[in-house]
């Protein structure tokens, strides 16, 4: 009996892909509201010349609120149908997390490739570091996707609907939000990546202190 | 003492007002609890 | 004994507010145009905003370490501290709120300054009313004490991160105000902290009192439940 | 071998008793029918044996070789079947059997078709189980309930929505754990079910 819970993860993470390329329920919402976000927000800057300070805020606002429309899916969509006996029967909880934690950094990263081309189709940036803009993403994802995924969770268990998850994840979300606008205003602004050594700090201790707690703390969600 | 008497006395009015309310609640519960000890 | 002690609160605080109006020494700011100083004595309010501030942070890591209780054994009594300390924390956050919009609006004529650590008692406010908000939609006691239990232990992590770390990474984003950020403690005399001190312990005597009286209603709402 | 004992069981939901003081100690080999009209706690005390559920007080001791199950044990040693389990429509029968067999840590590949081969659903083990009629997912649901050969198998209601050959499928389930050495626990109204007990308690 091999019970690796490397393997165990990927099992909980292509089950949760398989099911995702067939129902495409939580990639289809976030593309979906980042498309319709970006575009209500470039209608209402595109015409005027914004400078870099406002188009990091725009770009992280967007990616935060297209994140939370569909960052909930992993665990709600087992609630709802019921899976969530059988995957309490079947899978190590902490398997159960890390797959999920891994889901949602995939929908992260599939809505960054979406997101960052547009933005800069419908809100150009004229240079950029874009090496630094990468950093800050990548470590924002994770962050985000440590944290939203435990609060999924929670909002699964409470079996409620609609818009507590976003109340929920939106302040514990704040120290993302925070340092991620800065690298990325410093990225648009060119600057080193030194420079934005606090931002990247923040992300990073962030990143692993969520991750820490969530996986700590997951067990008592899970279970009854 | 400065100009700001007014403000003063109307924070030690509220500061009192507080108090007592307190005071009244806390009286309240110690009575309740020693009927249910009953 | 009991009573003696709420009454020496009482007595306590009255002197703590005479205090932070009369005997706490004047604060002074520069002013540009004379190159002096003039007196500032809208800081006064400070001795009501700070220990607020405190308390409301105070409040939350006492709900959080009710909570952390809530998860190694759950019993009603200990979930009853996480919430009254937290609902404790919300009102020491909102009284934060509105003494520091106060004194924004007196001395800088906007509401709202964006000073950092004010925006960081919003979003505790915004984590209380997520909280509440989550403890409403739950109704079994022993699910919703273990829920919102690990919601306010996650979401009080994040508390260093707002007070220490976004503050400095915050400035570089907006200009800080003209005037020297004279709300630092630091640039405080030894009698200003004195006073302001003295103010934090009577906003906790007053967190411990009512929190007691809190989840001793608690206990007899219970009681009466299950006669 | 696997014992399961319980001592004083009580469960209450608010204010409703559901369980009032159930005893009972099984042995390897002894099949249980839980009998009890609706809402008399039959569910509830199979949930409690399969961890889903804790107990209000008393104690449910489940042991193989002398020394309580822990967690991991539990996930293969105990089997569960109910009407309100559900696997994933959008996977097929064998990609969730695969799936559910991953996160187990139980052998894969030619396992599975042992398994599928066990429940009568070769030919379909392709078919999104979402396409299945519920006789067929009941199947299914037992294929996962079924599939680590657990040593405790739980079974709410077991022959709902199942046709003859579904109904023997059951049996056959039951008397397979039993002669292994292992114990079924049967909660069931259905009067044909009773019959595939080797004891019985009513729940009030």
């Amino acid at each position: 009996m091999k019970l690796s819970w490397l393997d165990t993860t990927l099992a909980v993470l292509v089950k949760d892909l398989r099911t995702e390329a067939r129902a495409r329920s939580a990639v289809g919402s976030v593309l979906l509201f980042s498309v319709v976000t970006l575009t209500a927000v470039s209608y209402s800057l595109g015409g005027f010349a914004i400078d870099a300070d406002i188009q990091a805020s725009m770009l992280w606002i967007v990616l935060l609120f297209a994140a939370l429309a569909g960052l909930s899916r992993g665990f709600v969509s087992e609630t709802e149908s019921g899976t969530v006996l059988a995957l309490r029967l079947a899978a190590p909880p902490t398997s159960v997390y890390l797959g999920k934690f891994l889901f949602n950094l995939f929908l992260l990263g599939v809505l960054d490739l979406i997101l960052i081309p547009l933005f800069q189709i419908l809100l150009p940036v004229a240079s950029a570091n874009w090496g630094l803009l990468m950093i800050g993403l990548v470590l924002g994802s994770i962050g985000l996707a440590a944290s939203t995924t435990l609060i999924a969770a929670i909002v699964a268990q409470a079996g409620v609907k609609g818009t507590l998850f976003t109340v929920l994840a939106f302040p514990v979300l704040v120290p993302v939000l925070v340092a991620g606008i800065g690298a990325t205003r410093k990225a648009f602004a060119s600057e080193p990546v030194a420079a934005a050594m606090p931002e990247i700090q923040l992300l990073v201790s962030y990143a692993g202190v969520m991750l820490a707690a969530s996986l700590l703390l997951f067990d008592h969600v899970w279970k009854d | 003492m400065n100009d700001y008497t007014v403000v003063l006395i109307a924070v030690l009015a509220i500061w009192v007002g507080i108090f007592a309310y307190i005071m009244m609640l806390d009286r309240k519960v110690s009575r309740l609890e020693k009927e249910l000890k009953r | 004994m009991r009573s003696a002690l709420k009454w020496l609160l009482g007595v306590a605080t009255a002197a703590f507010i005479v205090a932070a109006f009369t005997w706490a020494p004047e604060m002074y700011r520069p002013n540009f145009a004379t190159g002096g100083s003039d007196p500032w004595p809208t800081f006064r309010i400070v001795f009501f905003h700070v220990p607020a501030a405190w308390l409301c942070v105070i409040a939350f890591l006492v709900s959080m370490i009710w909570s952390i209780k809530v998860l190694r054994g759950y019993a009603p009594e200990k979930d009853d501290k996480a919430m009254a300390s937290a609902q404790l924390g919300q009102v020491f956050a909102i009284l934060a709120l509105i003494s520091g919009m106060l004194w924004a609006w007196r001395d800088w004529g906007a509401l709202w300054n964006w000073d950092p650590r004010q925006s960081s008692v919003l979003i505790l406010t915004l984590i209380y009313a997520g909280y509440f908000t989550l403890r409403s939609s739950i109704d079994d006691p022993e699910k919703r004490a273990r829920l919102a239990g690990v919601y306010s232990i996650l979401a009080f992590i994040t508390v260093p991160f707002l007070i220490f770390v976004v503050p400095r990474v915050m400035h570089t984003l907006h200009p800080s105000p003209v005037i020297p950020d004279a709300q630092e403690k630091g640039s405080m005399n030894t009698d200003m902290r004195v006073v302001l001190y003295s103010g934090v312990f009577c906003y906790l005597g007053l967190f411990a009192w009512v929190m007691s009286i809190r989840t001793r209603i608690e206990a007899v709402r219970r009681r009466l439940s299950t006669r | 071998m696997i014992n399961v004992k319980v001592d004083n069981l009580t469960r209450s939901f608010g204010e409703r008793l559901v369980l009032d003081d159930v005893n009972v100690e099984l042995h390897p080999g002894d099949r249980l029918v839980v009998k009890g009209h609706n809402g008399s706690g039959k569910s509830t005390f199979v949930r409690i044996l399969a961890g889903l559920l804790r107990p209000s007080s008393g104690t449910v001791l489940i042991e193989y070789d002398g020394k309580p199950l822990d967690e991991a044990e539990r996930r293969i040693r105990v089997g569960y079947l109910s009407p309100d389990l559900v696997i994933y429509e959008h996977l097929t029968v064998a990609e969730n059997l695969d799936f559910f067999a991953r996160v187990r840590g139980l052998p894969r590949g030619d396992a599975l078709g042992a398994t599928i081969r066990r429940v009568g659903l070769e030919g379909r083990e392709d078919d999104l189980v979402g396409t299945l009629s519920t006789g067929l997912r009941q199947r299914a649901k037992l294929a996962f309930s079924t599939q680590a050969e657990p040593d405790l198998l739980l079974l709410d209601e077991p022959s709902a929505n199942l046709d003859g050959a579904g109904r023997a499928l059951i049996e056959e389930a039951t008397v397979t754990v039993a002669e292994r050495g292992g114990i079924v626990v049967l909660a069931s109204n259905d009067p044909l079910e009773f019959a595939l007990g080797t004891r019985e308690i009513v729940l009030a």
